[in-house]
């Protein structure tokens, strides 16, 4: 079976479903923030098969911004959760029931 | 630039500039309040006496205004107020009525400041609505005045379940209020016309009436939504809790004027613009009133306290007023509109006299009064005249309105005229010459000893006003019916168009009978 | 050697990029164990005393006592350890280095074969990719150990190594700014046909930065604070003994050996020497100027090994402050400020 | 996936032209390795059934991003690779890790799951998959048999530094305000 | 390359830098003065901006096509220009409470409003991702400033974690509309989205990305996070997340849906119809039990968004001619501008040194300054949607514009019943807010509160555009109405 655009459609579906049942599942904040780097390198991974697929530059060139605003994010991220850390010691989010209704 | 522009700005410019008057000088703050309504009043009687002489544009519409600036032009939102017979009468009676509760405003003492910038934002509001030719200033002044109302009822009203009834009666009237704007909204878009503007609307319509289809969708939203703003049965259950809360004048205002806006809008809208609907909606709408005639008056008769009763009562009166318009003919509804100038001052009057006994006594409990017309005289006396004018009595603005109102409906509804007359006449009686009894006669406990009359003639000068013009419309109806008459024609017209086939022979009134109608008004001068 | 043509293109490709890694892959271990033996010689020296000189003519068997000694040690894992992570970290550690072996141009061409295992375009940018997961070795050995010792030293070197990387890249950015290309090989040509045309000469400050920030990716002296002994008795290997031990003592000099690598591709023309010709790639019949190219690479490369070790036995160690200072506060901007200064000057000549 | 045959075979997307080639070519073979890995560790990052310990999760990342780099050179963007692994393996991950044990969450090892939670998630996971590859069987992509674009580093380059200029300035303030905001969140005590 | 289309953006960009820079030689206790300066700054660009004073009045596209300066933009960029000058006179006031950094807290606005403005002029899928992710991750920031505070710093998390959701879900979303199309661009895009109106899955990759904006206007089912990031957050962040965030929400929504796939946004209608109305109830029940006056704000946040997505209802059901809702939105959300950044400015104010903002906190607050009570209470009624002030106005745009498209699809209908429906609702809770404010008595010793001269300004001008727009919205309805055009067919 020849493997083409689809095949690598499937494995970056499949990789977001992953991330999102992560993030839904999983109660530590760092593995849910991994969980969530999985989604983006999901989407990353059909922006680059579309693009090789499709001879159409752009798609990498969203990839390149993605990463480094994923890259961005993930530092700005984990400096607020050692913060809340330092605070609540606990990185699980059942713990944080400070504003419970 | 007419008197009507006067009305309309005086109050809600007043009302700003208090908001800069330090709020130590309270006196300031009354004094300007009673001028302002006083001065108001002057010119509503001004537009009444001249109104006949005055000349009518194109619509009908005289005094007609526009006040630049204020709304969209774009989408034909335009500030222009105007008055003809219909509402001319109700004007007049707001501005009056507006006068009498700034000068029950004494019983006000802690936050003056606030209370007389929402007493004269609400006067504006509701006088501008009832002179507005535009139907999103209709709309749009009529909440304005509602806001005010429920700030005064939270903040200086009285009793125990006053938050309940401040929540009550604000998230009631704001669903009818915006039912209602969601009929006017649907109206302005199925009529095509890009305009709100009512004269406009009502001649466009008259040519291309709505499709029954967009009809029958929109009417019941007006006339529930108008309904509730009015507490037709069953929405009824908001007023008499409201007025038993609110600050006297607060009552006054709302039972005697804004209430009326949604009888209005019926009257001004929804019967002309949409006759296909009013045809089959009324009907339904007559054995509604009964709800409010005979329940509403029932259950005013098992009331312990004054302020409930006659909160019932004035529930029960705007079934008159929905008796008149299901009529549909020119003496229903001009019975109607007389009725509803007439209740705009009896309202005012007796929610006034119970204000004033609330103050002295401190309480409304009926089985707890009793006597006080000894000690009591001027107020006691007012008190029942009002009992009189409630019960329909000659001689008051009330019976003329209502025998009109009778007569029109006798044709139409016959069944629901008789019952009618069994509850309002017979009801109204028995509660209220029992409340006269219990409060005024008979033994007058130790407590009570040192009540004291209206004092001075600026506190019995609300009362005073009241009655006379109670009086004088009981007397002269035809001052009112001569210019409603006219206008209500128009409308009436409007609101039967198979009249002209013939094909109501049986139910509608012929024309002949509506000069029975100006008959009926001769009859009772 | 005909059956060898008759093949097609990929097996042919097969069997000599198998032939280039082991080639690679033998020569860094024979450069790892000897580099151990100059370290002990020349510190030796330089401490004027003798070294190992009991195994073999001048000690120089020394390192194969070594390997024998680490194997026949007891491998001893601590009760405390987490172990799958204890395992792992040890083997973590020789792999970088040698995933970047593969992308540098070791000599020009043996007959037809570059003398490359990998070509890649973004050759550069694969190699920082791959010295950038040096950290994980380190890191998890600290965590691995789960005492207190490893621990810092395992944070202290993550903090390192991420910092360095930086300006290292920074200093390299220069570079190619000058190059226009990501492929070794062609930096290598870029510096063809003159010593001047050694980016080291065009490029001072870039060296410089790189050849710190060198030292501080491989945690040598000046820079060894992870497994500073005086400090945290030494580091994330605390709790290592035997082959594991020795494991991470070999990706110590792996590392030094490809970072000299780099450093010689990068900055001392590769395999060119300006002199008698041999600064142009070799002809497919010129073998024996392909085995000197090859020989000229090592040359450069053991001398930069040979600095490295010379800088640990002269200098003393940094404080971890002063580290993180140097880095951030005086390399980064410098590096910036190089690549602004290159940025301009390339411009102007393009515009001129 | 079957009822929308009529349609969605011309596309031909697993109804599987091929099966009966046998000699898959280096390349498929490798796909399949390297999209295998993914998942696999895709799988052990979210749901290790031997630990709980987020190093464990933070190291198959680490291999999850590794393979993916792998799948990225096979569709021929070696640029994206590179980056993929210099970001994510070098620098992404390597931070996790670092605020992992900077933490030291040795303490938070087994909660109990939710049930309900846990069926839930499932389900919408499992429907957001569906839904996915049902689209995907019905509707056409359009695309080349095989990567035709080379991914390199001159061509996105070039790219990055015209059209897409401004964007790439963008990021460019938000890696600045990234910045700020770390020092902001994490440094000892601000004056 | 026309760079003189976005001197704005560089202007408000270098803005930034320069506070940044500022604030190293400001010695600690005159860093109000940056405050002022930053607020100062952006008025001056707003008062160019308005004036169309030389590079600013022009319109056109730059990079490609990427950037486009339309009416649609223009009025975005005063928009948010104007919020974030009050966000920052309102963030001087909350100085006090934050306790390091403030210079910082300032120019972290200052680039937050960088990221809307871009936003505002996105006309591509990549420029849409990197604006709306400069205003995300600088609001992280931003909501979690108070790190000495536990709930800032919760809030701040659960704003992560739900915002990295959402960009993960546009990010795919883009990647599927990107892979079926082959376009980024919205003005291309546009040439060939219409052959794609049964690609399901370029369907799909439009629906993700929609969802992904759902996070950002804070719609149901992605409002999960608003009510305690606006609880947790400190004021001025909260404010600026009401505003800011929203609006350029909206604004992406608008290109996405009207810019980018104009022919095949009609399909989406009975969705928008749904959404809105669920959101709309969800936002106003939820927001009946609350005491915390930050949350009662946030979930009438959701509320609003509900109504908003009215409008796109409307458009999207409309054929030809989009302004009529068009502009009600914009309308709408300029009047929320005003009454919603006056909300929280009093809330700064009264709460400046309560710890949790309860609604009880507002407890005799006309005796303690008449002007805030006054404030609150317009606010409140503004946000309710009663006359004469701003919020009826736009509520009855909206709903105009709605039962305008009643015809083509009776679900507009029923919304329209919904959106009645929650306006009843809120009413009890915004009259609990000015119950509390007049007639719970309030702390007997309570002092006066001290309002400055800026933030009384302020405080006036939310005043007088809440009546402005109330009473004579006619110029606004035209403005807006121009803005739209763009988006029309």
């Amino acid at each position: 079976m020849h493997v083409g655009l689809e095949h690598y459609l499937a494995v970056s579906a499949l990789l977001f479903a992953l991330g999102l049942f992560g993030v839904l599942v999983r109660r530590n904040l760092l593995v849910i923030y991994m969980s969530l780097e999985l989604m983006l390198n999901a989407a990353n991974l059909a922006l680059v098969s579309f693009s090789s697929y499709k001879n159409n530059p752009d798609g990498q060139v969203l990839v390149f911004f993605i990463i480094s605003v994923a890259a961005a994010e993930v530092a700005v991220g984990l400096a607020l959760i050692v913060a809340l850390y330092r605070k609540r010691k606990t990185t699980h989010v059942e713990d944080l029931t400070t504003m419970k209704l | 630039m007419t008197a009507l522009t006067y009305i309309f700005v005086l109050p809600l410019l007043a009302a700003v500039a208090l908001a800069f008057v330090p709020r130590a000088y309270s006196v300031v703050m009354r004094g300007v309040a009673v001028g302002v309504t006083f001065v108001m009043m002057l010119l509503a009687i001004l537009v009444f006496i001249r109104f006949n002489g005055a000349e009518a544009d194109a619509s009908g519409f005289k005094f007609v205004t526009t006040i630049p600036g204020l709304g969209a032009s774009s989408l034909g939102i335009v500030c222009k107020l105007g008055v003809d017979g219909i509402n001319v009468g109700l004007v007049l009676m707001g501005a009056i009525v507006a006068f009498a509760a700034a000068c029950c405003s004494r019983e006000i003492r802690d936050r003056e400041k606030e209370f007389y910038i929402l007493l004269l934002v609400m006067t504006g509001g509701i006088l501008g609505a009832f002179a507005s030719l535009n139907l999103f200033f209709f709309y749009f002044l009529h909440e304005l005045a509602l806001v005010p109302t429920f700030l005064m009822i939270g903040v200086w009203g009285r009793g125990e379940r006053k938050n309940y009834a401040t929540f009550q009666i604000t998230l009631y009237l704001s669903i009818g209020a915006l039912v209602a704007l969601v009929g006017l909204i649907a109206l302005y878009l199925q009529s095509g016309a890009q305009t709100f503007d009512i004269p406009e609307l009502t001649e466009r319509l008259r040519e291309n009436p709505l499709s029954a289809g967009a009809q029958r969708f929109i009417f019941p939203l007006l006339l529930f939504g108008f309904g509730i703003l009015v507490s037709l049965w069953p929405f009824h259950t908001w007023a008499p809790m409201g007025y038993a809360s609110a600050p006297t004048p607060a009552a006054m205002l709302h039972a005697g004027v804004l209430k009326k806006f949604g009888l209005y809008g019926l009257i001004r809208i929804a019967l002309p613009l949409m006759p296909g609907a009013a045809q089959r909606w009324m009907p339904i709408l007559a054995w509604l009133c009964l709800g409010n005639l005979v329940y509403c008056g029932w259950v005013a008769m098992r009331q312990k306290d004054f302020n409930w009763l006659i909160g019932y009562s004035s529930v029960a009166h705007m079934g008159f007023v929905f008796l008149g318009i299901a009529t549909l003919t020119l003496v229903g509804v001009t019975g109607a509109v007389v009725v509803m100038v007439a209740h705009g001052f009896l309202a005012a009057l007796t929610f006034g006299l119970s204000g004033y006994l609330y103050e002295q006594t401190g309480t409304l409990e009926m089985s707890e009064l009793g006597g006080l017309l000894r000690k009591l005289p001027f107020i006691g006396a007012a008190l029942v005249m009002a009992a009189f004018a409630g019960c329909g009595v000659p001689g008051f603005a009330n019976f003329a309105g209502e025998v009109t109102v009778f007569f029109g409906a006798w044709n139409v509804f016959r069944p629901v005229t008789v019952l009618a007359c069994w509850g309002a006449l017979m009801i109204g009686a028995v509660y209220m010459l029992r409340a006269v009894r219990t409060m005024l006669h008979g033994e007058l406990p130790e407590k009570w000893a040192n009540v004291t009359d209206a004092p001075h003639l600026w506190r019995k000068a609300p009362f005073i006003l009241l009655l006379a013009a109670l009086m004088l419309f009981g007397c002269f109806p035809r001052l009112l019916t001569d210019k409603i008459s006219p206008s209500a024609g128009v409308i009436v017209q409007m609101a039967n168009p198979v009249l002209e086939g013939n094909l109501r022979a049986e139910a509608a009134p012929a024309p002949p009978k509506s000069a029975l109608a100006q008959g009926g008004g001769e009859a009772v001068q | 050697m005909t059956w060898f043509d008759h093949l097609s293109p990929l097996p042919q490709f097969l069997i000599f990029s198998a032939l280039k890694i082991l080639g690679v892959f033998s020569v860094l271990m024979f450069i790892v164990a000897y580099a151990v033996w100059v370290e002990r010689k020349v510190s030796a020296a330089i401490q004027d005393r003798l070294g190992p000189n009991r195994f073999g003519p001048f000690g120089l068997l020394q390192p194969i006592a070594d390997a024998v000694k680490s194997f026949l040690k007891e491998d001893f894992t601590p009760a405390h350890v987490r172990k799958v992570y204890y395992w792992l970290a040890p083997a973590i550690v020789m792999i970088p280095s040698i995933l970047v072996a593969a992308v540098i141009p070791f000599g020009s061409y043996l007959g037809r074969q570059k003398m490359v295992i990998a070509d890649l375009d973004v050759g550069i940018l694969y190699t920082f990719g791959i010295v950038s997961l040096g950290v994980y070795g380190i890191v998890l050995a600290g965590y691995a150990a789960n005492s207190k010792y490893p621990f810092l030293g395992g944070i202290r070197s993550s903090a390192q190594l991420i910092s360095y990387e930086i300006a290292m890249g920074l200093s390299v950015v220069a570079v190619f700014l000058l190059v226009g290309d990501l492929n070794l090989s062609r930096v290598v040509l870029f510096q063809s046909g003159g010593f001047t045309h050694w980016i080291i000469f065009k490029q001072p400050v870039a060296f410089v930065i790189f050849l710190v920030a060198i030292f501080a990716e491989t945690n040598r002296t000046p820079f060894d604070l992870p497994e500073a002994e005086q400090e945290l008795a030494g580091g994330y290997n605390v709790e290592y003994s035997s082959m594991k031990f020795a494991l991470f003592f070999m990706g110590e000099y792996a590392n030094m050996a490809v970072a000299a690598a780099m450093m010689a591709t990068l900055f001392l023309g590769g395999w060119t020497l300006p002199i008698a010709g041999l600064d142009q790639p070799a002809a497919p019949g010129q073998i024996g100027v392909g085995l000197l190219h090859i020989a000229i690479f090592l040359a450069k490369m053991l001398w930069v090994v040979f600095m490295m070790i010379w800088v640990r036995w002269m200098w003393p160690r940094f404080r971890y402050d002063q580290l993180m200072d140097l880095g951030w506060r005086r390399f980064i901007p410098l590096a910036l400020a190089n690549i602004v200064v290159t940025a301009a000057v390339l411009w102007m000549r393009a515009g001129s | 996936m079957e009822e929308e045959g009529g349609r969605g075979r011309g596309a031909g997307k697993f109804s599987g032209q091929n099966l009966k080639q046998r000699n898959m070519p280096p390349t498929d073979i490798l796909f399949y390795v390297f999209a295998a890995l993914t998942l696999l560790c895709g799988v052990l990052v979210v749901a290790n059934p031997f630990s709980r310990n987020p190093v464990t999760s933070a190291m198959f990342l680490v291999l999850t991003v590794a393979s993916m780099a792998g799948l990225f050179v096979l569709l021929r963007a070696f640029f994206l690779a590179a980056i993929q692994i210099l970001v994510y393996a070098g620098a992404v991950i390597v931070l996790f890790l670092f605020v992992i044990m900077l933490l030291d969450l040795r303490a938070e090892e087994r909660r109990k799951v939710k049930r309900f939670g846990l069926v839930g998630a499932l389900l919408s996971v499992g429907a957001i998959t569906a839904i996915f590859f049902k689209c995907l069987s019905s509707s056409a992509l359009g695309a080349d048999p095989s990567p035709t674009m080379e991914g390199g580093t001159i061509a996105l380059g070039k790219l990055l530094f015209t059209r897409y200029l401004l964007p790439f300035e963008i990021v460019s303030v938000l890696l600045l305000v990234a910045m700020v905001g770390v020092v902001l969140l994490s440094k000892k005590d601000l004056k | 390359m026309n760079l003189s289309l976005i001197s704005l953006e560089i202007c408000v960009v270098a803005l930034g830098m320069a506070l940044l820079l500022a604030d190293l030689w400001l010695p600690p206790g005159r860093k109000r003065l940056l405050g002022y300066a930053a607020a100062a700054g952006l008025g001056l660009l707003l008062v160019a901006n308005l004036g169309g004073f030389g590079v600013f009045g022009s319109t056109g596209t730059a990079f490609g096509g990427m950037f486009v300066q339309d009416g649609l933009a223009i009025f975005f960029k005063r928009f948010f220009l104007l919020a974030a000058i009050l966000v920052l006179l309102m963030a001087i006031e909350f100085s006090d409470r934050i306790s390091a950094g403030i210079a910082e807290y300032y120019s972290l606005i200052v680039f937050a409003l960088a990221g809307m403005l871009f936003a505002a002029s996105a006309n591509d899928f990549a420029l849409l991702f990197v604006s709306l992710e400069l205003i995300t991750v600088t609001f992280y920031v931003l909501t979690s400033f108070q790190r000495a505070r536990l709930v800032s710093l919760e809030a701040g998390v659960k704003y992560l974690v739900i915002g990295a959701l959402s960009t993960a879900f546009t990010v795919f979303g883009i990647a599927l509309v990107y892979g079926i199309s082959g376009r980024l661009n919205f003005g291309e895009l546009a040439g060939v989205a219409g052959q794609f109106g049964d690609n399901k899955i370029f369907l799909f990759g439009l629906l993700l990305v929609l969802t992904g904006l759902g996070f950002k206007i804070v719609a149901f089912p992605f409002q999960i996070w608003a009510p305690d990031v606006y609880q947790g957050a400190p004021t001025p962040t909260a404010a600026f997340l009401a505003i800011g965030s929203k609006a350029a929400g909206f604004v992406l929504l608008l290109r996405v849906l009207f810019t980018a796939v104009p022919d095949i946004t009609a399909q989406w209608t009975n969705l928008l119809i749904v959404f809105s109305a669920v959101t709309i109830l969800y936002g106003n029940l939820c927001a009946i039990p609350q005491r915390n006056v930050k949350r009662l704000l946030g979930y009438s946040s959701v509320a609003h968004a509900g109504y908003l997505l009215l409008g796109v209802a409307a458009m999207s059901t409309a054929g030809q001619d989009r302004s009529a809702g068009g502009s009600a939105m914009l309308f709408y959300l300029s009047g929320y501008l005003f009454t919603v950044l006056a909300a929280f400015t009093v809330i700064t104010l009264v709460m400046r040194h309560l710890e949790s903002e309860d609604i009880s906190g507002l407890a005799g607050l006309n005796q303690r300054s008449p002007l805030l009570a006054a404030t609150m209470t317009l606010a409140m009624v503004s946000l309710a949607g009663i006359p004469p002030l701003a919020g009826f106005f736009g509520k009855f745009l909206l709903l105009k514009a709605l039962i305008e498209q009643g015809a083509a699809n009776p679900g507009c209908y029923c919304l329209a019943f919904t959106a009645v429906a929650g306006i009843v609702i809120s009413l009890y809770y915004y009259f609990g807010v000015i119950r509390a404010i007049y007639w719970s008595p309030g702390p007997a010793a309570a002092p006066p509160i001290a309002v400055s001269r800026p933030i009384r300004i302020s405080i006036y001008v939310c005043i007088a555009g809440m009546f402005y727009l109330g009473l004579f919205p006619g110029v606004m309805v035209t403005v807006t109405t121009e803005a739209v055009k763009a988006l029309n067919r």
